[in-house]
């Protein structure tokens, strides 16, 4: 599967906020029908390597390329329309849009068409947004606003999904939820999904592969399997009771 | 009965906090102790930053009480105070998550705003001080040397006279709990003050609140996400989840509790046995 | 009784016109937070170029009613394009530079833009009132002034109703636009969330410069439609109005377009009635009063979003 | 991205001024191909004036400006703006030249009202005397103001209020009770300063934009009440015949008693003009001296450190509510020293004197010369009153340009021309400036 031209390719990137270094030299692959994912500790840079990829902000050194072609310091409206979309930290939800609104704005880029099955299919992988869809984004609970992030995210059409702590402050059973989402999205559609997260058992269960970044910069890689048996990623990120 | 439970420095009972029909927390006690190092814990969005914002008086609890017992004997219900007095008179003080210097103030000044009200004082409301009265002026070079002392201690001395805007990332939390130091606390809450630092920073932060409990008869109460840090320096754990407290007693009791090892990996109660046989913990 | 008939008539009218232009207001406040100064000069300027036009077109009181219609309609649509174009330079020039600067900078700029608009305005088409004769003076008598004629005579005048119509269908017209179009879509998430407009592959930079074409365009309705009703402008008309149209937009909640209507329409009616029944040398401090009131007291309006303080 | 690149830089720079042309040609077309006027003489009727050829000169114009840029700076891989930026000073000026232009600035001003009448003689000077008055009037109100916006943050639109407060509290004062000027002038400021704090503590727990809105609003009440008012402030006619003030007692007046006569010099109506040079130097100086040396206090410092977050001076205990109280109460109370200044050299003040225009024109000058610095308000002050004043031939474009320097300005340096700032306290000699980019400007 790790073979031939990576569909997103992370090479070197060093970000910034103001003066405060956030990135610092990241090297990262994500090859077509993969579920690639990155744990780190709160404040480690997940989200801002996220972000960078999405141009904002930029890296200002080092060079972020998706199907060969360099996005680095394209404009995010413009990367977001070449099949990347992202379902970002925090969701995001535009809250005073209801749920309907939310996914039409997440299928703006891929145009009318196909607007009627995207919206079944979104609602089939979660029905509960179907019961809601005149509802305002900002009144669904935690997990409900999650499930219309991602939906939001898939109604562009991606061919690469990037996920930011999909479980943040959910209810286990909802994380379940949402991460047989993900495997489901992955196996059927071939869906190429990066996904950051927190929650490290989980996630590595689910990927194929995964990235642990510390303070910045990438200190291990390998598949999930690999990773979760490393005594360093336990030790940082199961510490929960026993040793 | 525990330790903290005999002679806590902050009693918090029944603390409810509910924003619109969400409940953040939801009918919390417990107590800190004299003297203590406190962690309060809990996975992401379970509300301990909001518990912080209603000790300090940025949110006024929908119900409970907040008891500050000064170690002089007066007491404060900080539920009732305005949120500066709280720093002012209750003298319980804190730091951000999301750090809040003076960043175009250089590094001393920041140290000088936290000691602004006994300062006021001696400079009579401004008056005294404009006219050149004898008592600011001493008050003055006396409040220069208490930040010379914090900035001695968090190695910043050489860099007084820099923006703290320009500090990296570890040197701004330490600064942050210096100036918060400078209000002359009782207790210090501490919001996420390891979030970010690489393994040397983390150490020089253990060292500054060890040296800060030890000889500023401070009590420390902080929010930690990363647990490494908690065991290793916290008398006390009170662990969060959904706003309810899920478990309290000392790091090595905490650390066994089932109840928090499912909060920390995300699973089930009864799924845990399971998960750790899995991954071998 | 009638008098105050009379009274809700006019403040309707007036609120109608102070609608159309607080919906600049809102919107842009809307989308970037920031008090578009400038605005109340291109609902001037978008009067002058209707006065322009006018006269440039021969449009009288004289011509036959049919062709007053249709050509105060081609007036209307080249003044909302040309002023549009006012809007969108401004935009440009004076703001987008410092998009993500010091705050204070752009409300400087707004500032000096008003300066520069309202003197530009002055140099180019002189600073005299410039008298339009009425094009239509015809009205429906409402109330007879009872059988002696004593009572107060009601009058609803054709222009009123013209004001009241064309508002109607522009705000229903527009109200369709940010609804239910990707356009109006793209607004509305730019004002929630910029970040994740962009996102979601919106161009945030030209949404934003459609905002103040929108806001610009409906100010010279207004502009038109106040030219028409007072029969006289000049240079400075644009200050005052912009103030009154910006308290209709916080009093109606800003950020909200049924906010800004509702909140014109207030401001329309009190603004009349003080006159009407305390005083007319005080009907601005009326106005002044009740934006300060609303602000210290509700700042998030009638129809707005409270604002949650994050620490 | 790339059919862009494949453009060469003339047709890129084509298209680009062609564009600049046709929006040039829709804001001109009817706004300055058309002028509509009034016919004189033909009672309110309305004619047209054709000026096409100023629609194409504006045309030609930017076009041709626009391709001219775009050639040589803007679609140029290397633009030679880059070295030109070089002669240009970072951050504004450095802490040494700054000191060194205060002191120069210091000694101009103290010799200037005789170097002016040395040169030009009295009645030559004089002009340039009144010019120099009114620059220095707008510094006092620059630093004023600065005392609200730069140094706690606070925006207030409305400051014009108080110095309109200042004005016909003396006149009043004057006129009702016969106050002499010197026992006006604390009053005057106590006065501003109690309307400050009225004012101020019902809006001060606002932010941003809504305070400066509701600044504006308060500016514009207290106008229109002085307009309307009449038997109190004589609506728009105003007050005349306010008193001058008078050197220690003694009146500038003709003849036995007066100035000139009790220091035996010959009488001149320009001993008077200097003398309000002089008074207002001293006033506008005392204003930097309180403040310079409040900046250094507890209070001054709380101040900048509301403008940089307030919510953590909350958490360190720091009342925010009269910290801004005071704040804006010193700032109107200078305003008002201001205003009974101005009262007593006009002789005569009308609601006219206190639009909303002399609070913009106020505010611009201390955001165009950096918030927070006292150096860049006279700066400013100078370039903005002093070359305003300069182009009163062009009487008719003078605030045409006056707003478009505002926003080139504002464009060119958003943080004001002066925009380094002075640690208040430092512990080694040399502290360095802090640039403005570190600096916030306040939320509230």
């Amino acid at each position: 599967m790790t073979t031939g031209q990576p569909l997103l390719s992370v090479r070197g990137i060093k970000t910034f906020y103001g003066k405060i270094q956030a990135l610092h030299g990241v090297d990262l692959d994500v090859y077509e029908g993969e579920i690639v994912t990155l744990i780190g500790a709160n404040g480690a840079g997940k989200s801002t390597l996220m972000m960078t990829v999405c141009g904002t902000p930029q890296a200002r050194n080092g060079s972020v390329s998706y199907c060969g072609e360099d996005i680095t310091y394209k404009p995010t409206y413009e990367i977001m329309r070449t099949g990347i979309a992202q379902s970002p930290e925090g969701r995001r939800i535009f809250p005073r849009m209801t749920v309907l609104e939310n996914l039409m704005m997440g299928g703006m880029v891929a145009g009318n068409e196909h607007f009627e099955e995207d919206l079944r299919r979104a609602f089939e992988l979660f029905p509960r947004l179907k019961e809601r869809q005149q509802q305002r984004g900002g009144t669904l609970s935690g997990g409900e606003q999650q499930m219309l992030a991602i939906a939001r995210a898939l109604m562009s059409r991606p061919r690469l999904l990037l996920l930011d702590e999909p479980s943040l402050g959910l209810a286990p059973i909802i994380v379940a939820q949402i991460f047989d989402a993900i495997r489901e999205l992955n196996r059927s559609d071939g869906l190429t999904v990066f996904l950051v997260e927190q929650n490290a058992y989980h996630a590595l269960k689910l990927a194929h592969r995964g990235y642990v970044m510390v303070n910045g910069t990438i200190t291990m890689t390998g598949t999930g399997k690999e990773l979760l048996s490393r005594e360093e990623v336990k030790a940082a990120y199961l510490e929960g009771g026993a040793h | 009965m525990s330790s903290w439970d005999n002679n806590p420095v902050l009693k918090v009972e029944h603390l409810t906090m509910r924003f619109g029909g969400l409940t953040a927390i939801n009918d919390l006690s417990f107590n800190i102790g004299r003297g203590d190092i406190t962690a309060l814990i809990g996975p992401n969005g379970a509300g301990k930053t909001t518990v912080f914002n209603c000790i300090t008086g940025f949110y006024k609890p929908t119900e409970g009480r907040l008891i500050m017992a000064r170690s002089g004997g007066e007491k404060h219900l900080l539920e009732r105070m305005a949120d500066f007095k709280i720093t002012a008179d209750a003298k319980v003080a804190r730091t951000f998550q999301n750090i809040r210097l003076f960043g175009g103030m250089t590094i001393l000044e920041n140290l000088m705003v936290a000691q602004h009200n006994p300062l006021m004082v001696a400079s009579n409301w401004t008056i005294g001080g404009l006219l050149g009265l004898g008592g600011y002026k001493k008050s003055n070079v006396e409040a220069i040397e208490t930040a010379k002392y914090w900035l001695e201690r968090i190695d910043l001395i050489d860099r007084a006279d820099k923006p703290a805007a320009d500090l990296s990332y570890g040197d701004q939390r330490r600064l942050e709990i210096a100036r918060a130091m400078c209000t002359g606390p009782e207790l210090l809450c501490l919001d996420e003050p390891a979030a970010g630092l690489n393994p040397k920073e983390s150490l020089e932060l253990n060292t500054l609140l060890q040296y800060i409990r030890k000889e500023h008869d401070t009590s420390v109460v902080l929010i930690e996400h990363d647990m490494s840090v908690v065991m290793e320096i916290s008398d006390h754990v009170v662990v969060l989840d959904y706003g309810v407290k899920i478990s309290d007693g000392t790091p090595d009791f905490v650390k066994n509790d089932p109840h928090v090892i499912a909060a920390y990996l995300g699973v089930e109660d009864d799924e845990v046995g399971q998960v750790e046989e899995e991954v071998g913990i | 009784m009638d008098y105050f008939l009379q009274q809700l008539i006019n403040g309707v009218t007036l609120g109608s016109i102070y609608g159309l232009i607080a919906i600049g207001y809102t919107m842009v406040y809307g989308i970037i937070g920031m008090i578009n100064f400038a605005h109340g000069d291109i609902f001037m300027v978008g009067s002058f170029i209707a006065l322009v036009l006018i006269v440039a077109l021969g449009i009288t009181a004289a011509t036959p009613v049919l062709l007053l219609i249709l050509a105060l309609a081609l007036v209307l649509v080249v003044a909302m394009a040309l002023t549009a174009v006012w809007g969108w330079t401004v935009e440009r020039v004076a703001y987008r530079p410092l998009r993500g600067s010091f705050r204070l900078a752009p409300l400087i700029t707004a500032i000096g833009a008003s300066i520069a608009l309202q003197n530009f305005v002055q140099v180019s088409q002189g600073a005299k009132n410039k008298p339009l004769q009425p094009l239509f003076s015809g009205s429906f008598q409402l109330t007879d002034g009872g059988a002696d004629g004593s009572g107060f005579i009601v009058n609803l005048s054709y222009i009123q109703i013209l004001i009241v119509v064309t508002t109607v269908i522009l705000m229903g017209g527009f109200t369709y636009i940010i609804n239910n179009t990707n356009l109006g879509r793209s607004q509305r998430a730019c004002e929630q969330d910029r970040k994740m407009a962009s996102l979601l592959g919106v161009n945030v930079d030209r949404t934003i410069s459609l905002t103040f074409v929108m806001g610009a365009s409906l100010a010279s309705v207004a502009g038109l439609m106040f030219l028409l009703y007072y029969g006289v402008i000049d240079f400075y008309i644009g200050f005052l109005a912009g103030v009154k149209a910006f308290t209709a937009a916080v009093l109606g909640g800003i950020g909200s377009l049924p906010g800004a209507m509702l909140g014109g329409l207030l401001i329309g009616l009190i603004e009349t009635f003080w006159s009407g029944y305390f005083s007319v040398e005080y009907k601005d401090v009326a106005a002044f009063s009740i934006l300060a009131i609303v602000l210290i007291f509700m700042p998030e309006g009638l129809l707005g979003q409270p604002e949650v303080e994050k620490v | 991205m790339q059919a862009r690149q494949k453009d060469s830089l003339l047709v890129a720079s084509v298209k680009d001024s062609l564009g600049g042309a046709i929006i040039t040609f829709a804001l001109a077309c009817v706004m300055i191909g058309l002028r509509v006027d009034v016919a004189s003489g033909r009672g309110a009727e309305l004619f047209l004036e054709h000026r096409w050829l100023a629609v194409a000169a504006a045309v030609v114009i930017v076009f041709a400006g626009r391709f001219a840029m775009n050639v040589f700076f803007w679609k140029r891989e290397d633009p030679p703006s880059l070295n030109l930026s070089g002669f240009l000073p970072k951050g504004g000026l450095s802490t040494g030249t700054s000191s060194v232009l205060k002191y120069a600035l210091l000694g101009l001003a103290v010799v200037l009202p005789f170097a002016l009448m040395f040169w030009l003689g009295a009645r030559g000077s004089r002009q340039y005397i009144d010019l120099a008055i009114l620059v220095l009037t707008y510094v006092m109100l620059g630093w004023g103001l600065n005392i609200v916006v730069g140094l706690a943050g606070l925006l207030d639109l409305g400051y014009v209020a108080f110095y309109a407060v200042g004005a016909y509290s003396y006149a009043l004062l004057a006129h009702y009770f016969g106050f002499s000027f010197w026992i006006c002038l604390p009053l005057a400021g106590i006065l501003a300063a109690f309307w400050g704090i009225i004012l101020g503590f019902p809006v001060l727990r606002l932010r941003g934009d809504y305070l400066a809105i509701v600044t504006l609003a308060f500016g514009e009440i207290i106008r229109v009440v002085l307009l309307n008012w009449y038997q109190f402030t004589g609506g728009p006619d105003g007050l005349s015949g306010i008193p001058r003030p008078s050197f220690f007692g003694l009146e500038f007046t003709r003849g036995e008693g007066g100035f000139a006569s009790f220091f035996g010099l010959d009488y001149s109506s320009i001993h008077r003009i200097i003398f309000l040079y002089y008074l207002i130097f001293a006033m506008a100086l005392f204003t930097n001296f309180v403040t310079m040396r409040l900046r250094r206090m507890p209070i001054g410092r709380a101040w900048e450190a509301l403008r940089e977050d307030e919510i953590a001076c909350r958490a360190l205990g720091i009342n925010t509510t009269t910290t801004k109280l005071t704040a804006f109460a010193l700032g109107a109370m200078f305003a008002g020293f201001a205003g009974s200044f101005f009262a007593t050299r006009q002789g005569f003040i009308s609601p006219e004197s206190f639009t909303f225009l002399e609070s913009a024109i106020i505010l611009a000058i201390v955001v165009l010369g950096g918030l927070g610095s006292q150096i860049g308000v006279v700066i400013a002050a100078i370039v903005m009153i002093g070359g305003f004043e300069f182009f009163r031939e062009f009487e008719e474009y003078r605030m045409l340009v006056f707003g478009m320097i505002m926003v080139v300005i504002m464009v060119w340096k958003p943080r004001g021309l002066i925009s380094s700032r002075t640690p208040s306290v430092a512990l080694s000699k040399n502290a360095k400036g802090i640039s403005a980019d570190l600096v916030q400007e306040g939320h509230g």
